[in-house]
């Protein structure tokens, strides 16, 4: 969101939404055309670059061997990272993440990690010493708003695309082998972002509507139903309003989830067996 | 001391559901809110709620450097929520961390739409958070605390802010999660509002919820912030009355 | 103290010094009420707070075990830190620690370090190997001038009150018991801050005085009648101010001590008998 | 990834006279450019070289912060080259490092003499450059790129500017390192040009070369940037022939 | 070289009375000063003080950035003290660190009281030192030094600051520490004086003493100051007699 | 190179040099005076002071031991760090080392590593495990132009007349002696800087000469004819005036490795033994 909201722009969009209608003649509801290409990165352990709209976000996953936090050494390490480059829009700067790239990358983490998509305790090698430490790194090439869902849909996507080489122990050390294997993923969360304004609520959007919006806010759902992550990034919601945007993000985080499996095909029977076994369980 | 790692307990609410601190489901800890504790800021408050110990102070508004981050229109809202290095168990490094950036943010976004920033244009109001000692839910707790610092400095506001935090707990909807409540419980809740206006100018959630426990979170965190909005004004009131 | 001096107030503050007044009407050698709280802090393993006057300080000490710097494999280490937090004065501001913090927590560290208030050689779990690392934390609260004296003050009853569980060797692994014991503590350094003005001393300058002073000083006294560490902060001193100073400087001291013992009682009588022993040695 | 931490190959010019990755002795690595990939930017170019993978936007001629930055009679001229974490095999830690600070004043100053910066006194021109991807030859690559964007962006220019590198392998003369040739190569040396005016504007090298060894590099690397600013050329018309 | 430590030994002092480095104990180390020795500084000296090797630069008055650093009524004072990385046994890294911003602090306060500040409001005097190599009372050179290179540089003066340490070590009152005495001493006593007036600039105590010990250290400083004075003019004077 | 360049005393010196004059009255192809100073750090391992003209340049050798570098087990590690502290020039900022000084580090280093000066192989003290750590610290102490060749002739003299104490393994632990021998050097690299202007070209620029110049590069050459490093600092050069450049600087090159030995002289003898024996095998 720009500082300074020009008050003309505003008005332009707040009557259209009144009418149900968008500046780029979408639905309220409506996302804009999202393309995603997995695996564009070949020194990357799994990648996806994410279009929506004019947004560009590239996602890599690296792999590394390293220890477990003292507080969960039955558990693998997930870091996220966001990075807005200044490559990417005229707000950003260069230097080290700001309070936007550091929220960017904790709700992404925070929708991946509280949803349990990656079972961080089948990536431990050895309990307590060592684990697979899995980076994502989110790399925001062309900023034209909706920065949580499109990195969301590339993290999750090169999660799903990721592979990893076999690791045991012997003789006390870490052996690799160039076998490789997926990711132990066991849930799709899809992130999805809503706009109020004048009192409506629009899905997905972008730089202009991010712009004038009286507020923002991201609800992740994983793929049983449940809502794993909420950020209300700025403004104010009624009780009323959030309740429906609660209801909306559920009803648009199924065809996210949807996009994302269609693009990992490979990969999506596989997930449909694990899911299929979690159901039961559940 | 983070030496003496505590295991998880096997059980968070007992059979007669009782919680590990003794309170009921949907009861809270014990508030203690006091405004004006500090001589130089233009406003504040301190707050202990439960063993958190939070201090607030409010400069502004006051001249923005460097300039070019003043803004034509209104005030630059400016927080910093920052903990001290022993309010934890294990020993906290100084300087802000990832997690403090992110809810300096989130209490901005929380306290921004109560104010009439457009008042003050080109300044800044700067709310410093200090938090002394924690015990879970710092944030909300910080909020509640900042809104009355606030108000004690004479920053005219569209209501008070009021926050608090719900939560699922060995699989129940309780209120106001303390630290083991965080660590192991399912998922926390955390929101602020406009108590008068009933809106929400806060809202995360992390852990797993259905909708339907999220909308009971929300009920009852409502209810919350009701109570915690009497609290505030009686603050006011006590510092005002003589 | 302020860059920019008030003249008026500074002609001001010099005459009633001159008739041996001050604008909160004390004597010169005469300090503004002290109020210290112990165990202010639950989570700290020592803490107090300190209000001289308007001045509000937190110290906390937390306990660590780590290595000992290769240089003193035979002692614990001792590590002082002070924020001077926006909050606590509309001069400071965030970022690492200025000049103004690092001399006061290097001044703080050096009346513990040096009087050898706190016995290092004490909290040796294994030489060379496992140490107790004491990190002392002074978080300026609201800031009416003399800084110096209320964090001493603070460090020395948070150090004096503050508790460690036992911890030995047991087949070269460090075991913890939840067994409490207090640290070990041979003396009760106190700091006397003298300002000049109009060639006058005078004790614990409050805020407005300290931006009107001529020179300000901090002497530090073990409770042996030693001096175990002086800093000029700004300023000059004739000879004869210096060593008036020095002689002042003695005689508060003991006044602070004694406030800091009455303060942690309890521990005053463990205290006494090892100061009894210390002195005979002497 | 670097735990699978790959041997030195034995040679890395076959008996047949054919490089690891197939090539002769003087063949360049396939490139693909493209300009104008960015929405933002007022200028970018993506380019694609062996499985380099490298984006440059353009911002400006436009207001320079802080202002005592600026020059009186031109515009500064910034460049920023950037690895992305996962572009290496071993993640890099995001951040300038040395060597990316080096790059990043290497290829400003590659790109300076083409500009006629003096028609901007006192405004900033930024050169961002993102590796996405590295298998060796970035600073050509970005440099090719970078000499594109720019004009993208409608910055008056003397002249393209080609990069490509030369260097010593197996004992003999190569054109365009790879990842391989540049880690166990005697030796490299990247060189860019203004193809027209034939004048170089980077020249860098490390390793061992004799002089006629190094005259030889010159004329395959001049050879090389005709080429590639054939290449260059062709995307710009690509881009505005519609 | 750190990996040699050496042990700390028996006696600091011997039966003749003489110190480690053969000095007895009110002996200055040799002092060598030269004045003017940079040709970019406004002012210049350098100092060789038994081991220590010192260099010192000044620059200014001159303009202040950024702005806002600027004092309305006089010449803002800045010092920068630095160790060279090759400067001590151990490599120290470099880049400040908390002794080097305190000694900074403490050396700016030990020359400010000399300087006529108030003829040049709104400017910057910089003051930079250099330690190329220590051992020991590296502060008390740097002002000795610094003194004379503000000179150089034509900053008026009310007097020059003359500096040195006296201590305790093996129960003795000594003039002037070198490492090892600071090192396993058991005080140090640092003071800096406008010789003329006889007024104290810098007094930093640490290890413990006496207050007659204290007075009687005092005392030999005094005494040493002086004729660290004499060598400061002669070297002035040696300066501009040409 | 400062960002603005004074136009009359650009043409000023370019009149100059079209005559093959120059402002300090040098020839086209003269260095200023340089004078070397071995050992002046009786701290560091090894240093030397270099003044090339008004350029004062102090480069200190520190050796530690550490881990080697996982792709290279059986080397040891060289790091070359340069500060341009403000006290050389007002030009120079406080802070960390910005782009021209690690433009000058990174020159320096890539003379001393890729000539193989230093044997960095015989820097092993057991293979993977410990090597000698060699760090070359620059230091500028006044800036009067050619901050490269100075740098490489202190880097170089300071590596040729460092000690380094023996050390070897025993008990799977290091072992040092009092027993001090000289570093491995191979080679002597010599740096030359050439500036252009009006077409023609100068070695050695001075500070007024840099500031005016059309293009500045730098080249090294080891001690056998082969050039082991290039840098173009600024500028533009045709490629008649490269090779010209290279031939140039192959030149002086070899008078400015005779002085660096003239300074190390107890050294020339083991040098000069062994890089005979290296002529042979090449």
């Amino acid at each position: 969101m720009s500082e300074v909201v020009p008050p003309l722009q505003k008005n332009y969009i707040a009557n259209l939404v009144k009418k149900g209608k968008r500046i780029d003649s979408r639905k309220l509801d409506e996302y804009r055309e999202i393309k995603i290409t997995p695996s564009f990165i070949g020194n990357a352990e799994g990648s996806a670059l994410v279009e929506l709209g004019g947004t560009k976000v590239l996602v890599g996953i690296k792999l590394e061997i390293g220890e477990p936090f003292k507080d969960t050494p039955d558990k693998g390490v997930l870091i996220t990272n966001a990075e807005l480059v200044p490559l990417a829009s005229p707000e950003f700067e260069p230097g080290p993440p700001d309070e936007n790239a550091i929220e960017l990358a904790r709700v992404v983490d925070r929708g991946i990690r509280e949803s349990e998509a990656l079972n961080l305790e089948k990536m431990v090698i050895k309990e307590g010493e060592h684990v697979w430490l899995t980076f994502i790194d989110i790399h925001i090439l062309d900023h034209d708003g909706n920065l949580f869902d499109a990195s969301t849909i590339g993290a999750v996507t090169a999660l799903l695309t990721a592979k990893k080489p076999k690791a045991y122990m012997e003789n006390g050390e870490v052996k690799i082998v160039d076998e490789w294997e997926p990711l132990p993923m066991e849930w799709i969360p899809a992130s999805v972002t809503i706009g109020r304004i004048n009192e409506k609520l629009m899905v997905d959007p972008n730089f202009e509507e991010e712009n004038v919006l009286d507020a923002k806010i991201c609800i992740v759902f994983d793929d049983g139903n449940k809502i794993c992550a909420i950020q209300k990034v700025f403004g104010v919601l009624s009780i009323e309003q959030m309740k429906e945007a609660v209801k909306l993000s559920e009803k648009k985080s199924s065809e996210i989830r949807q996009m994302i499996m269609e693009a990992v095909k490979g990969e999506v029977e596989k997930h449909e067996k694990r899911k299929g076994k979690k159901q039961k369980n559940r | 001391m983070s030496y003496l790692l505590k295991e998880k307990p096997k059980k968070l609410i007992n059979e007669n559901g009782l919680r590990l601190d003794g309170r009921k489901r949907l009861e809270l800890r014990p508030i203690k809110l006091k405004v004006g504790t500090l001589k130089n800021a233009n406003g504040s408050a301190y707050i202990e709620w439960g063993r958190n110990k939070i201090i607030v102070a409010v400069y502004g508004p006051r001249e923005i450097h460097p300039k070019h981050m003043a803004l034509p229109t209104e005030a630059r809202l400016r927080c910093r929520y920052s903990m001290a290095a022993f309010s934890t168990p294990e020993r906290k490094r100084p300087g802000p961390d990832r997690r403090s950036i992110e809810l300096s943010k989130v209490i901005k976004e929380a306290l921004k739409p109560a104010l009439f920033l457009e008042r003050f244009p080109k300044t800044a109001i700067d709310v410093f958070i200090e938090v002394l000692e924690s015990e879970g839910g710092t944030r909300v707790a910080s909020i509640t605390a900042a809104s009355i610092a606030l108000a004690d400095a004479g920053i005219p506001m569209r209501d008070l802010v009021a926050a608090c935090a719900a939560g699922k707990v060995d699989g129940q909807i309780v209120l106001d999660l303390n630290s083991a409540e965080d660590m192991y419980g399912e998922a926390d809740l955390p929101i602020a509002m406009m108590p008068r206006k009933k809106e929400i100018t806060l809202i995360q959630m992390d852990g797993k919820m259905s909708i339907d426990e999220f909308n009971e979170s929300l009920k009852i965190c409502i209810d919350a912030c009701d109570k915690i909005y009497e609290v505030q004004r009686k603050a006011l009131i006590e510092k005002f009355k003589v």
